[in-house]
């Protein structure tokens, strides 16, 4: 019998290993600000931050950060030497033009056609969508990044999202604490499980069609 | 070049009218106009319709109010005209409430609709929002095989930006992520009023590195003063 | 007998004295350009470059032009301090989004209507609008700088364009080197005659319906 | 940072491929790359679309002849696309002849839609052209009661462009009047070629100061190499 247990890192670990050098890079606020800090050494990803820069820095040190100078959830940041700041509109741009490789972001629901809900509960809370849909709309490849359980025990993948959506068939990568899909053909596509899960527990838990891809393996991270 | 009149937080804030469509710059309020957001709330200007960004952090807790915040608490707003209310629950309060109404847009659509203002554009044609809610109540277009939402521009009454540094006839440089929507509310609204840190003489500024052109700026504040 | 004797100096000298201080305005090639003369010391304009400069300032000294820095004609040009160079989407922001003032450009044809055709005469010459439709449609206030007549002797003032038009009754203001018009209401409004030439002469000397504006004056130039 | 490569002009326009679109910067040949331009004139590459300002330059006789006039004398493009032909009278001749086909696009419109192409947008509706022969053929919207023309984006494969300064991650700085249509390419094709005069080391360009950021150029032609 295998207990649940929320993982966080596992997800975060997982989908740092997606990126190879020069990949233009958003990570979106909460659980996905956490991919940064597995990047492999060997790998130079470019972060973007859709409030106006690339070239995303580590945090500064105590007492240097810069009131001119923060990601887009307002958290002092740095830039790297060849990074660059630019305005709204050219940030979007550059997102919403194709230019940016991966972007990672948070979910409330995420369903097997590739729709993904997250700005939104009607009548609860409505942060907003932010820079969100435009993200998934632009991105060349959209990730979701999300633990595979609500703490209730349900099931954050879906048949179908029930909430408004932010992107419509955007979403082609979900990593979830159990394992990495694929969406393809109205289908999550389990490519890889993360140990001690198994294929068999994950179509056990999981609201929606998954299909075990040949060649599925285990991952330990 | 002629210089541009500088004015107090106060002198700028008495310009801002009931009724009349406000852009703001910043970004969870960095980069924001502090000192004019501060003496707009302490006019008590009221009905008037935002578009920001957001609308800022209101934490009161840990002591972290910043930009627009303070006139969302002081109901300044009727209507907002934004991407994220997710770090002021004051505004979710309000829209809950049935007390401010609340626009919702997605950012790189924002960013576009009020640039489109200010080049004299009637609108874009975007992809973002296809699908979504967001495409309610707007004629959606194809562009070869590609779905298209037809936004349309969204001009403003008044911009009250925040830039680094301006020379005296307005020419403006912002700094780092305190850019964002500043330069886009610059071409987009009747009246410009620019707080800024410093001021410095015409010439001062390399013509290659001004970010807003004079042209666009009719007052300046100094942050300051 | 007035004799007709073509004069582009008393054209620039009326257009120059439209402008006040902090007026934005952009020159066209050719004829408007010698506008840029005859401001007075007193009034400060801003000239604007569609190739993408404000603060436009006279010729350079010879032997100190810059290949960098020139006009939309492609001529050397200076750049005044309080100057900025951007782009050409800028550039057209500037244009098409009302700001600026007055926008002085050639003609070969003008019509009551306030068509202006500039760009192509099919078949022969096809010069192309280059920034033209775009300052016609964005100016505040479009005023067309024509000889009075042709060589020929026909009238460039015309009761309806035959070319291709450059501006859909975009015009405002028509100066000639006889006199200045208003466009109104589908017709040219003569506000103010050049000696020796009189209002009959104009009238009679012109292909188009004319108004002689209450009020309208002799300007001696 | 991750740097580009640095390739000769030669090498540049071997990457320009027979029958792609092809956006060049310059204005009358101010901001033209022109060593990459010279490259590929001897290659002899045909059956290109050009997008550009203009036609650059033509004036054999006093010795002027600037940006791309050189590759239109040698019929190198099929197609162009262009706001302005007058300086260039081989381009009128080929036109009036059938042997080069000419769309004339206001400057503006054509500005814009090289934006909305790297801008990841179907199109823009602007009021120029309304009422002139630009609307042939065009989607006519009113926004309120004001009549636009909907003008669709204009992608490109290859970007040939110019810049003062670059780093070595392809940051780019442009120089006064030849900055014009440069930074726009940068962001609309597929491939991104730059020539600069001048390659700095990565991190000595300020970042507030760049205008065209890295992650838009593939690879960097030094003018003088």
């Amino acid at each position: 019998m295998i207990e649940y247990v929320e993982n966080k890192e596992v997800i975060a670990k997982r989908i740092a290993r997606f990126f190879k050098t020069g990949d233009v890079v958003n990570l979106g606020i909460g659980l996905p600000t956490l991919v940064g800090n597995y990047v492999p050494a060997e790998v130079t990803v470019i972060l973007q931050s859709e409030n106006g820069l690339i070239g995303l820095g580590p945090a500064p040190a105590p007492g240097a950060s810069d009131k001119d100078l923060t990601n887009a959830g307002a958290a002092p940041v740095t830039i790297l030497p060849g990074g660059a700041f630019f305005d709204s509109a050219t940030s979007f741009s550059i997102i919403r033009g194709g230019h940016v490789d991966y972007t990672v972001l948070g979910v409330l629901e995420v369903d097997q056609d590739g729709n993904l809900a997250n700005y939104k509960i009607p009548g609860k809370m409505v942060p907003g969508m932010g820079g969100a849909m435009d993200l998934t709309t632009g991105s060349r490849v959209v990730i979701a990044a999300t633990t595979h359980l609500e703490k209730s025990g349900a099931s954050k993948l879906k048949r179908r999202c029930a909430l408004p959506l932010t992107a419509a068939r955007e979403v082609d990568i979900v990593v979830t604490d159990v394992g990495f899909f694929e969406l393809m053909g109205g289908k999550f596509h389990l490519i890889e499980y993360f140990p001690p899960y198994t294929p068999e527990w994950i179509q056990a838990h999981t609201d929606a069609d998954i299909v075990v891809r040949e060649g599925c393996g285990a991952c330990e991270l | 070049m002629v210089s541009k009149p500088v004015i107090s937080a106060a002198e700028a804030a008495a310009m801002v009218r009931p009724g009349q469509v406000v852009q703001v710059g910043g970004f969870l309020g960095c980069g924001s106009p502090d000192a004019v957001l501060g003496a707009l709330a302490s006019a008590g200007v009221g009905g008037l319709t935002l578009v920001c960004n957001d609308t800022a952090v209101l934490d009161e807790k840990n002591g972290r109010v910043t930009g627009v915040a303070p006139l969302i608490k002081a109901k300044a707003f009727a209507k907002v005209i934004v991407s994220h209310i997710g770090t002021n629950p004051e505004t979710q309060r309000q829209m809950n409430a049935g007390e401010t109404e609340v626009e919702l847009v997605p950012q790189g659509t924002l960013a576009e609709r009020v640039r489109a203002a200010g080049a004299g554009l009637g609108g874009i044609l975007t992809p973002t929002g296809v699908g979504t809610e967001v495409e309610k109540g707007k004629q959606k277009l194809l562009v070869g095989d590609k779905a298209y939402l037809l936004e349309e521009a969204l001009p403003g009454d008044v911009a009250l930006i925040k830039a680094k540094k301006a020379d005296k006839a307005g020419n403006l440089v912002y700094a780092k992520t305190a850019r964002n929507f500043n330069p886009l509310m610059a071409t987009a609204c009747k009246l410009v009023i620019a707080e800024v840190e410093e001021l410095v003489e015409i010439g001062a500024i390399d013509p290659d590195q001004v970010h807003t052109p004079s042209i666009f700026v009719d007052y300046l504040v100094l942050s300051k003063a």
